[in-house]
């Protein structure tokens, strides 16, 4: 079995207890557990504090564009679907600046694992409204508050019938591990929303915030059940609920379409231009 | 012999399965061909029309003059009768028992003639092929082998009715016509000529390159790219993705590259501008990817199925940051076809962008050749693979080399990882703020790759007076054409030449061939360019300090026709 | 009252038969019965066969990018509260280029009224698959057919709390109208998704197609109950319901938390530059 | 007297505050200060520093060589004592009890000094600011003034807190110091000079030249920007959107705009990317728009929070298809304000896009000044407004007038329709493609337009040798500053001037003042750049024909600094 040591990348530049330290150790811990070889992972980013953790992790790595992750990630999924493939991003670089990609990627149902660092918060820019902020947070650009409704990503992706939504908290690894493991298990688009506490500009939502408020979704509550999933999604309060809201293997996988896959991924199909000269015959 | 024939209508009825076909026969029989097409962006009505021309000689250009308008509705007579040729007729569907005026026209109840042969509506298509096939006094065995594989799918009555349809249409105009010796044929010099549009070269020339992904969102006139590869998809095992907007096509690009195989996205200038991020991305990561641009007239949404060449500074400098990129403007599809190639091949030699820029017209119109030489093309797979990466002791994605050029490794392949990042980044790819590293990334990335660069570029064409030109047109992409049939014609008065850029970016140097002595040699340069603004000129002047002495700037949507173009020529002299 | 007569505006340019017509129509019937002046309605649209809708009415009008209609209307909105604001658009200029923006501007709940003639294609560009065309689909640029799942815009909307979201069918004009009425009545940001064949591309939902399967929600649904309206939008086969799914007046519109606006409309403020010159003297 | 202070450690540490309560201390006492930053990419930790310089002259850059180093913490030392002037200190946290090493290094327990005058941790940062003005001998009433205005909305606890912690700074190097007179200061000639960077500049500029709108998604350096208007949001009745992307930025400003209102948008390269199709929008609708693009270097994400003059191209040429633009290129934050104005008078005057260009050099340097000439803003309302529509009997969005200038009305002002449309369109503002309203359009929004414009732009500044330098120092933007400084220097030894651009598109004519002359007729032209390419002298090439005989690049993101830029340049000559 791999090791933790086998994933360490570079030091991190996040601040000193910042929530992202707990999710990227969780991280290292699911993958050596899952013996996922470093080589065989490729971890695609955008910008923001969250984007830079596949620089701080040994593997494959491809930190694109704020908001582009996953179309990257869709690109690699189509050509060499054997590939794990994990999308580490942040609530405004997938909800805002991503937000399309977020809805297309999922009624793709790319074959990956998508890790929302939710901070409630852009941590990077230092400190602006994400699209998870509460509404009517002020801040020095919000000078009115932020005037938009807070965006529930879980009620959304059980309303496009994403076939694995997920909640974490950082405050919680032993549950945070068991959603990643799971989440990258799954066949087809995971999405793992995960509560990760910005100590320099979330002064609301912070660690403690969080530790008061999250419980775990009963034993008995049942995931194949989209009503009901929608239902908890919803929840948001005092008490806000973690665990894996909505799973099923219902969906076609975008890869189980492609027929140019069928023999194998493509880097590894070799091209010879001299088997596609007759592609100019239908011009005479 | 060289005529030209016009089918108007509005769009829906037709036209344009008429000028294919009619394109295919005359091609097929071995006259040279020119096809353009100027439609309106609606799917029903409106006034488009399909002009095809065709010579025993090599062409490349539309007429402004035409010898045979198929009117398909009334109006179109209108629209077009003054671009008639004295000799020229008109065969229109007749709308009452109207008289007809002249032998300048001949009424000809497309559909009628459909019915009376047997067949139905539609075949009033395969009437107006065959009147005008009759009107030339064409044989239809060739028409009818075309007419078969085309409907190779459709059951025997199908093509039996399409046939006699027709056989229908060639009788009644060689019944009916009143002069029908008006247009003299020569034979051709032999038969079975290759017919390809712009648009056909740039996929074939793809597919032949080893693209593996294509991902785009529909933008007219770029969409036909993506249309020729998705009908290629299965059997070129090429994926084609509909992305669900620019962005994500050209990032969905860049991973599928990264991922390790040959990706291309396409688009038009709007789709272009949300794409420039992503050249940036390309530009930083060192991704190879090829871009088609095919310009439309602008700005925003503009004429959107109308051609123009006002894209050229965009595609230049689009993306922010300095990186290399090389921008390739080919004149023909046969340019385009070994353009598409070259890209393919640059941008993963230099793990850069390369960009395809051509436009509407280019993409269009259908030229005739006897066929492309394969030879000239190359594949070279640059990546490192299985056996050179299983050698390898230690793997920077960046490694630092002389000529610029850093190893390339396919992620998964081996054990050695691969790391890209659109930060500053040290050998490895990870993020760095130091400006010594900075500084090393820069020269490796730009500097060094822009110096090999620009000796991959091809000098302009000179064609015409080779030796001293007194006057030289200057142009580049699509205007090729037009403007070498300009120089046909004004040849017999003036020492005159044209000179074409079918790469512009790097500009070409001039130690293989030094046109600028010729510019500044010639008593007088007119830069000819579909475009308000002279972009072509303003580079010249920028990248060689040479200005031309007038410019000809078309920028209404259409493209220089012969007549008109040599006329303003003329002008300028 | 005012006249339908009084929106005719330019020629439409749409196909004989194509279902935009009756939509035109039964918008010029709406605004005449509602008695909205042209020149108190702003009318924005994206590019597409939809968004050319402006110019077939008389109004004013911001014909804008494929895709970008309504961060158009929000800013509008934003400075001119006082204005009836419609934007129309195709299911690929909203659902597609535009969905990042479909998502916020709900968020933001602009008050306007957004009619989606979803026709389940790509009109203008001849026959591409659009978000909301059925997964697997075939066309000249969907190979291997369309490889996402059919876009849900009503369950999306609800997942998010949108005010007011609807869904019509051009074949029921009278209904129609009371979707539209109802619409640019409400308080907020409203949705109506109306089916909208397109003749000359799509073959599978035809006419005929809408007819057979469309039928009206009861009068006893309770637009007030989320998780009903959610459960009704998920409703898609033999039987479609149309209708109004979700509605409700509980969140805040964005301009009633911008001050700037206490004094009315920006554009009828006058701005006297002397009075700004104080803001020198945090400088010194 | 000239000094400079480096308050240099990790992000965190307090250095903006002491860097900027210096700033403000020094410009108040009437001394003229130059502060700049220099940070990484992070929030916390890292290697940062804040500059100060001041003099009792009017300066314009940092110097290389600094006086006081504050090191904050004890790697801050290693990276900053090479630039150490001789006679300089170092203030330093000292670790564990080590021994000073000479006279220029200087152990400053801050924290401690700050808990020992009765004050926390914090206030280490005013044990600071006062421990360097004690070493000037300044005495402190200015700095309790300005302590006391700052923390106005504080405890009297807090205030005198750090009144003590302050003097206590002050006591104590004054009581340490080993060789206290090593700097000598003259008294100022007047006190109250005004402290204000490029970012604030621009803010303030945007506000006093009525804007209304502002949406922006943040990026970093334009961020500032957005920060500062929402400051003053509540006050002047402005309204302040964060958009969800930049896209949607530009298109909320447009749709504000058409609405009847002064609206801006501001970011920074990769932003702007997203941008350009709605620039492309803005000038074929011609809506008014102001854009202030503040740029960082590329490509991609490149260095985040440093500075490049890497977009000039981008910006001049960002945008499918042909319209009408301005792009200002401030040199200062005096240039910037009143470009600010300039750029909301030329963009509903003529109904375009405007940009201002900066980037984070200038946004984040400090710079003093007496104060600016208010007589100097323009502001009119170009718009038609209630009485004058009411006046009208027909009104056309687009009317053809041979200024180029249609009359621009307000929506839901009077009964007249307001109609634009992305697509080519008639003067109603309703969609077309016939040839002939596309010329006129054009001919009205490009042609007839660029013409005017050409006449609206300054022509460049010349500074030092004004009659007949034999070498001119070429620049743009940002580097204004410096080059000025080096001008100073140099033009001891050589006949020597600057040509500064602040406004370079449409290029400055000649008719005015006819530079083009001056740098024929020199020996030597050297363009200097904070880029890789010389984007700016391929832009005088392009335009005028002319070619600078040298370049002085700077890629690294660092700006230049005045004594290795002296150096460089003399290499040149
Ligand atoms: C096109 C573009 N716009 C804006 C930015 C600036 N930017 C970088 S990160 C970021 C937000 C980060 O917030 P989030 O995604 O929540 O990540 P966090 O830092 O909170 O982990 C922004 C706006 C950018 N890099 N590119
Ligand atoms: C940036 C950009 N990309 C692509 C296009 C081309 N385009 C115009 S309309 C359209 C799709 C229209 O589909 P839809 O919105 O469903 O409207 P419909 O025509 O079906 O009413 C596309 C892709 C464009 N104009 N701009
Ligand atoms: S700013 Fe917030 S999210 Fe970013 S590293 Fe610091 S604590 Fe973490
Ligand atoms: S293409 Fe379809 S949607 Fe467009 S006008 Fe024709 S029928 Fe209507
Ligand atoms: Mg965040
Ligand atoms: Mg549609």
């Amino acid at each position: 079995m791999a090791d933790e040591k086998d994933y360490t990348g570079q030091t991190p530049a996040w601040c000193p207890g910042c929530g992202n330290f707990s999710l990227l150790a969780t991280l290292k811990k699911t993958l050596a557990a899952m013996d996922i070889p470093p080589h065989e992972l490729i971890v695609v980013s955008g910008i923001g504090q969250a984007a830079k953790l596949p620089h701080y992790l040994r593997c494959n790595a491809f930190n694109g564009l704020h908001g582009r992750a996953l179309p990257v990630a869709t690109g690699i999924s189509m050509v060499n679907p054997d590939m794990k493939l994990l999308v580490t991003t942040g609530d405004g670089d997938c909800y805002g600046e991503g937000g399309n990609h977020f809805l297309h990627a999922m009624r793709r149902n790319v074959n990956m694992a998508l890790f929302v660092h939710n901070n409630q918060i852009y941590g990077l820019t230092k400190g602006q409204a994400s699209p998870t902020s509460r509404q009517g947070m002020k801040s020095k650009t919000q000078p009115f508050g932020s005037l938009s409704s807070q965006f529930n990503p879980l009620s959304m992706a059980i309303s496009q019938d994403c076939g694995f939504v997920a909640r974490g908290f950082i405050g919680d690894r032993e549950h945070l591990q068991h959603l990643m493991t799971e989440a990258i298990n799954h066949r087809g688009f995971s999405l793992v929303d995960i509560f990760q506490p910005c100590v320099s500009f979330n002064k609301v939502n912070t660690f403690k915030w969080y530790k008061e408020r999250v419980y775990h979704l009963e034993e008995e509550h049942d995931a194949g059940d989209r009503m009901k999933a929608f239902q908890r999604s919803l929840e948001w309060g005092e008490k806000i609920p973690v665990g894996i809201f909505y799973r099923h293997d219902n969906n076609r996988v975008l890869t189980d379409d492609l027929p140019p896959l069928k023999n194998g991924p493509l880097p590894l199909q070799d091209f010879d231009p001299q088997e596609t000269t007759q592609i100019l015959e239908e011009f005479y | 012999m060289d005529y030209s024939i016009r089918i108007a209508g509005e769009a829906g009825q037709g036209l344009q399965t008429i000028g294919a076909a009619l394109g295919k026969i005359f091609s097929r029989l071995g006259y040279h061909v020119f096809t353009h097409q100027d439609y309106m962006s609606r799917v029903r009505g409106g006034h488009n029309y399909y002009q095809i021309r065709l010579s025993e000689k090599a062409i490349s250009a539309s007429r402004d003059v035409i010898h045979i308008l198929v009117a398909l509705n009334i109006e179109s007579i209108d629209m077009h009768r003054l671009s008639l040729h004295s000799d020229g007729i008109i065969l229109y569907e007749p709308q009452n028992d109207e008289e007809e005026e002249d032998e300048q026209f001949l009424a000809t109840a497309f559909t009628q003639i459909a019915k009376d042969a047997g067949g139905n509506k539609i075949m009033a298509n395969v009437v107006a092929v065959g009147a005008i096939l009759g009107l030339f006094g064409f044989d239809l065995q060739v028409a009818e082998e075309i007419i078969k594989e085309s409907l190779a799918k459709k059951s025997g009555e199908i093509i039996e009715g399409n046939l006699k349809a027709m056989q229908a249409g060639s009788d009644y105009v060689r019944k009916n016509c009143r002069k029908l010796d008006r247009f003299q044929t020569v034979e051709a010099e032999q038969d079975n000529l290759m017919l390809i549009n712009g648009v056909q070269a740039i996929g074939a020339g793809a597919v032949m390159s080893g693209v593996r992904f294509y991902a785009a969102y529909p933008m007219t006139p770029s969409t036909g790219i993506m249309v020729y590869l998705a009908g290629k998809a299965v059997d070129f095992g090429i994926i084609v993705e509909q992305a669900e907007d620019e962005i994500s096509a050209i990032n969905m690009a860049l991973g599928a590259s990264y991922a390790g195989i040959r990706a291309m996205t396409g688009t038009s200038g709007g789709g272009f501008a949300l794409m420039t991020e992503g050249v940036s991305l390309a530009g930083i990561t060192e991704t190879p990817i090829v871009i088609a641009e095919m310009q439309r007239p602008g700005p925003a949404t503009g004429l959107p199925t109308r051609t123009e060449q006002s894209d050229l500074d965009f595609v230049i400098h689009g993306g922010h940051g300095e990186f290399p990129r090389v921008v390739l403007t080919p004149g023909t599809p046969e340019q385009a076809f070994y353009a598409a190639n070259k890209a393919f091949d640059l941008a993963e030699k230099y793990q850069i962008p390369v960009f395809i820029q051509a436009d509407q017209y280019l993409g269009d119109t259908e030229w005739t050749y006897r066929d492309f030489d394969l030879s000239d093309l190359s594949y070279k797979d640059y990546r490192l693979r299985h056996k050179d990466l299983a050698e390898l002791k230690d793997y920077k994605r960046y490694a630092v080399s002389s000529d610029g050029i850093s190893p390339m490794a396919v992620p998964g392949e081996s054990r050695h990882l691969v790391v890209v990042d659109s930060d500053e980044h040290d050998e490895d790819g990870h993020i760095i703020e130091d400006a010594e590293t900075r500084i090393r990334m820069f020269d490796k990335r730009l500097h060094a790759k822009m110096e090999r660069l620009r000796k991959e570029i091809s000098p302009p064409v000179l064609y015409g007076e080779r030796t001293a030109p007194e006057i030289i047109l200057v142009c580049f992409g699509s205007t090729y054409g037009v403007i070498r049939e300009a120089v046909d014609i004004l040849g017999k008065d003036y020492s005159l030449a044209m000179l074409h850029f079918s790469e512009v970016y790097p500009f070409p140097a001039l130690n293989e061939f030094d046109y600028a002595d010729y510019l500044r040699k010639a008593r007088s340069t007119v830069c000819i360019e579909n475009n308000a603004t002279g972009q072509f000129n303003r580079l010249l002047r920028a990248e060689m300090g040479i200005a031309c002495s007038s410019r000809i700037n078309r920028y209404d949507g259409r493209p220089f026709t012969l007549e008109s173009l040599v006329e303003e020529i003329r002008q300028r002299l």
